[in-house]
């Protein structure tokens, strides 16, 4: 009883380690095989055979800041249409089918509607 | 008779089979491109190792990066460098646990099959994501970065295109789905026809899912994290030996779920018209592999013909074409639904 | 060939009327081109001259002529003994749209290599100006950013100075060893020193 | 508009909806070890994310030093140095000095010559233009054009190999004419060495295929849309810029200049008698260099055709005194290479080798606008512009 309900979770962990393992036992087996001759020149960073100007980890301005806010708006809602998605059927079976229909178009609706304010505001070109 | 097995070494089993199929199919594809681009280009492409055809090329090719040199520059961030691959690989694998084979040939028939897979398949953009930031070089940082926008920018797509399949199927499990697709739609001449998705109603959801697909997979023309002509290799750029590999596999194996899913969802999966269930048993596997592999050459022929978008234009594409077109995809489905 | 009297007739009228133009005097147009002489003072005038009132909007390369009595590689300067030291800078500008073109030509002293950057009027000019800087060593005041083109910074000499020698002449004469050096002996080889 | 305030954010004043962060600048290094800098430029980039605000081209680590090693040769020695300033248009660079040559010394070349150099010239053009063709889609990420661009770019260099045995470094001008007799020594008997037997028809051949290419180019890359959005108004170059900056050949001519020294300089090869047109296009992005250039190799195979047509029979080589004296004077000439403006100005002091070479290739001046029109591209622009300027970094360092 406990497997049937636990059995999901066990099987994706499971899976997950494998993919893990998979890796892992590679670089075992590799580990075993290849030469291991550590010199500075070979830690370098690759910059195109020149010596790297400044960190590779500067403060970086990403244009995808807009993006991702607009995207995290979209998830959350994507999550909402999911469980309508599936009652449909049910809904339309007992006759509320349009009203269901109306009540989410207004929701996709008002998201389209976010949408065309982001675009005309510009958000999504690149200055 | 399965009923019997006890829960872990069916649980074994299962990793195993899909394991190897996984790994047997990557190589397989690896060489498929080989040779597919190599006619594309008008070349013969491997010919030598393994006598016939150079089918034990990709073969080789592990075995030389077996013994290639493993190493960790040393500006990089240590501990995301190497567990990068690992996250990478792990997802990809955990994405075959919902897609089934055949009618009983599943790892695990989630009920929130769509939903998970969508989840998981994330995570090897998180390994993109770490491989990038962790390098410590410039070119893997915007190679990493540009990973992350184009999984912000097409998972919406993806989402929203599955978002039609459920309403049409009414459920998210995937062996639900395929047997949705099986289920006859009207009779013509006492002959029950049923349809697979992408010819039932999805076949925009189908496009842009396949398009939205190839960004998530870093595939050609959305392969601006790797753009071997402006970042050299991208997020690769400073892995070398198996861990390297790691990543390659990854994105054969990312591949190969990916084609699996679109095959699964708006293909029909293991279901083909006219096999009872017990014969779909056997051949369904074989089924799916055919359809994987049309899959697979559509990935491999928008490759080798296209250019590389620039991520400018890639956003656009995603919030001005393919998100208004998946939400029209949703009304348009909902209100066929119902009104039939 | 340009050598046919009329032709020759015509550059020569060319080449008169643009030396009036951008108010030089000395001009020749041997061989088909054309060499108008200004001062070093009416360079930069000369140059903007010549492309408002001559028309010659194409910029197409400037450089430098190290007249020398001492050379350290090649053949010397014909006359040598009476020849005059100086550097000849040349800038040639011709026009998009027809066949006219002139060398623009000044004669610098050695001790005072200094000229006029042309940039403000040919923005091409910079790289070969740039470039005459290091191989000659003439300054160019005016330059935006006249730092070495080809050479590391710290490279010392001038190599398009006549005086500057060529490295592979001074260990091999030319027609060099090449041809009749020892082979590498097959023993090594077969001993396998290469691996 | 903007304001920065103490954290570093950009407001935007109108609405506020636009609130981004302003990272730092990166110096990004983009060669010389780079896929697409064709062998070592060097790049310095200031970049803010993927925004270019800076950009240095550092050349240098090509630099051979021909004008000074010309010095010390005599003149057709340097032939065989200068066919190696721009490797993909190996003949082309010969045309130029050997003309400036031939004009010094009073020698007359002979017709025959005359026109085959032309034909090889024009044959160089069209491989160069197909490298081009080949190369540029790849460096916006298709990389099947190479393939079938190099394939049928491979009968051309059969024929350029047939008639003077070298591919990529003919070293075929003679100064009177061209190359006569291959062997020769004392021991081989000297052996004409004309136009090869079947010559007419496999250049026939290599045009057919020549204009399969361009067909297929046509295609597989100029109707291809995204090939359109990544070049169309991209790394703008103004006719004024183009002048002003020296740039010449195609590049120029997708800016509206309308030079062609192939029709300026008439006395360089004879193209006074053959038919074709200068193509100029207006915009100056880099999708009209492309087509330009595509436009040139169709071009270029008419011109061949005719030429094909109408070689004189003669000698190959006027008379030349055994030892080659130049007499004193200076002289400049150029020739329309397949990159731009190839010309040299020779200073001959009347012995054997000359006082001073000049090389002007057109790939110097054609790339030092990059850290102009680079500035505000995104990187994946700088390798679209880059790549559409089609240089030779032996043509730039020389």
């Amino acid at each position: 009883m406990l497997e049937q309900y636990f059995g999901d979770y066990i099987t994706v962990a499971v899976f997950l380690a494998t993919g893990g393992l998979l890796v892992g036992a590679g670089l075992l087996v590799a580990g075993l095989i290849r030469p291991n001759k550590p010199s500075k020149t070979k830690s370098e960073i690759y910059e195109c055979g020149i010596v790297p100007v400044g960190d590779g980890w500067s403060q970086t301005h990403i244009r995808y800041y807009i993006f991702a806010l607009l995207f995290l708006i979209f998830d959350v809602e994507a999550i909402f249409i999911f469980p309508w998605a599936l009652q449909l059927e049910t809904f339309a079976a007992n006759g509320q089918g349009l009203f269901v229909l109306v009540v989410m178009f207004l929701f996709i609706g008002t998201l389209l509607e976010g949408l065309l304010y982001a675009i005309r505001k510009g958000v999504l070109k690149w200055e | 008779m399965i009923e019997n097995v006890p829960f872990a070494l069916l649980l074994g089993i299962k990793v195993l089979v899909v394991l190897g199929l996984m790994l047997g199919v990557s190589l397989v594809l690896i060489y498929a491109e080989l040779k597919w681009s190599a006619h594309i280009q008008s070349r013969v492409g491997p010919w030598y190792v393994g006598g016939r055809w150079g089918w034990a090329h990709p073969l080789a090719e592990a075995v030389k990066f077996l013994q290639k040199e493993d190493l960790v520059p040393e500006e990089a961030d240590d501990k995301v460098f190497r567990l990068a691959p690992y996250v990478m690989l792990a997802g990809t694998v955990a994405t075959f646990v919902v897609i089934p084979i055949g009618p009983e040939w599943v790892a695990r028939n989630l009920d929130v099959g769509i939903f998970y897979l969508l989840a998981i398949s994330s995570l090897s953009t998180l390994g993109v994501l770490m491989a990038g930031w962790g390098s410590g070089n410039k070119y893997s940082l915007i190679g990493g970065v540009r990973a992350g926008a184009q999984l912000i920018a097409y998972e919406l797509p993806l989402v929203l295109a599955l978002v039609a399949v459920a309403i049409q199927a009414g459920t998210l499990s995937l062996t639900g789905i395929v047997e949705a697709q099986a289920t006859p739609l009207f009779t013509i001449g006492g002959v029950d026809i049923a349809l697979p998705y992408v010819l039932s109603g999805q076949i925009i959801g189908f496009v842009i899912f396949v398009i939205a697909s190839l960004a998530e997979l870093n595939r050609t023309p959305f392969d601006l994290p790797l753009a071997e002509s402006e970042l050299t290799m991208g997020y690769v750029t400073e892995y070398s030996g198996l861990r390297f590999t790691m990543f390659f596999l990854g994105e054969y194996a990312g591949m190969v779920s990916m084609a699996a899913i679109v095959s699964t969802v708006y293909l029909g999966g293991y279901w083909m018209p006219g096999l009872s269930d017990s014969a779909l048993d056997i051949a369904g596997p074989f089924i799916l592999l055919a359809k994987i592999f049309f899959v697979l050459f559509l990935f491999i022929w928008f490759r080798w013909t296209w250019p590389r978008i620039r991520e400018d234009q890639l956003q656009g594409l995603a919030w001005k074409w393919l998100i208004p077109l998946t939400l029209f995809n949703i009304i348009a489905t909902a209100t066929l639904k119902v009104v039939l | 060939m340009t050598d046919s009297p009329s032709e020759t007739t015509e550059l020569d009228a060319f080449a008169g009327e643009f030396a009036a133009k951008i108010g030089a005097e000395r001009w020749t147009a041997d061989h088909g081109t054309v060499h108008v002489y200004v001062d070093r003072e009416h360079w930069l005038t000369a140059a903007i001259a010549a492309r408002d009132e001559g028309e010659l909007d194409f910029f197409s390369w400037l450089s430098a002529v190290d007249w020398s009595r001492e050379v350290a590689v090649g053949e010397p300067a014909e006359d040598v003994d009476n020849l005059e030291e100086r550097y000849e800078v040349l800038c040639r500008l011709s026009s998009s749209t027809n066949s006219d073109a002139v060398i623009l030509a000044t004669v610098l002293d050695k001790e005072e290599a200094r000229l006029d950057s042309l940039t403000p009027v040919y923005a091409g000019a910079a790289w070969h100006e740039r470039e005459t800087a290091e191989m000659f060593g003439i300054d160019f005041p005016g330059h935006p950013n006249l730092i070495n083109l080809y050479l590391p910074e710290a490279f010392e000499g001038h190599p398009l100075r006549k005086s500057f020698a060529l490295g592979a002449r001074e260990v091999k004469p030319w027609p060099g060893h090449v041809d009749v050096e020892d082979m590498p002996s097959t023993e090594n080889i077969e001993a396998g020193e290469g691996s | 508009m903007t304001q920065l305030d103490s954290r570093g954010i950009v407001e935007v004043s109108d609405g506020g909806v636009s609130v981004e962060l302003k990272g730092e600048a990166m110096t990004l290094n983009i060669g010389p070890q780079h896929p697409s800098t064709h062998g070592v430029l060097r790049l310095v980039a200031e970049v803010d994310g993927e925004r270019i605000s800076k950009l240095d081209p550092a050349i240098g680590y090509m630099h051979r030093g021909k004008e000074k090693l010309s010095e010390v040769r005599t003149y057709p020695q340097i032939t065989a140095l200068i066919n190696r300033i721009d490797w993909v248009s190996g003949f082309a660079n010969e045309v130029a000095f050997i003309r400036a040559v031939e004009k010094l010394t009073g020698i007359e070349p002979t017709e025959r010559a005359q026109m085959i150099r032309l034909i090889l010239t024009e044959l160089t053009r069209i491989s160069n233009h197909l490298v081009f063709a080949s190369s540029y889609p790849l460096e916006l990420g298709a990389a099947t054009p190479l393939m079938w661009a190099f394939r049928e770019r491979e009968h051309i260099m059969d024929v350029i190999e047939s008639v003077t045995g070298g591919r990529f470094h003919p070293n075929f001008n003679r100064v009177g004419g061209v190359k006569p007799a291959a062997g020769g020594g004392k021991t081989q008997k000297k052996v004409s060495l004309d136009l090869p037997s079947g010559f007419y028809a496999s250049v026939e051949n290599a045009m057919d295929k020549a204009e399969l290419a361009c067909d297929e180019l046509d295609e597989l890359v100029t109707g291809n849309e995204m090939i359109q959005i990544r070049t169309k108004d991209v790394g703008i170059i103004s006719y004024e810029d183009a002048v002003a900056y020296g740039i010449s050949g195609p590049n120029a001519r997708a800016s509206g200049v309308p030079t062609d020294l192939r029709k300026l300089e008439p006395d360089v090869l004879p193209y006074a008698g053959l038919d074709f047109d200068v193509i100029t296009r207006e915009n100056g992005d880099s999708f009209d260099r492309y087509l330009v250039r595509i436009a040139e190799i169709r071009e270029s195979i008419k011109i061949v055709r005719q030429a094909v047509n109408s070689v004189p029979a003669g000698p190959l080589q006027a008379k030349v005194p055994r030892v080659l004296k130049v007499p004193a004077g200076s002289i400049y000439v150029r020739a329309e290479n397949p990159k731009g403006e190839m010309g040299y100005y020779i200073v001959s002091q009347g012995g054997r080798v000359p006082y001073r070479v000049k090389i002007r290739s057109a790939s110097f001046s054609n790339i030092s606008i990059m850290s102009k029109v680079a500035v505000g591209q995104l990187i994946p622009d700088l390798v679209a512009t880059m790549g559409s300027l089609d240089f030779v970094l032996g043509d730039v360092d020389r």
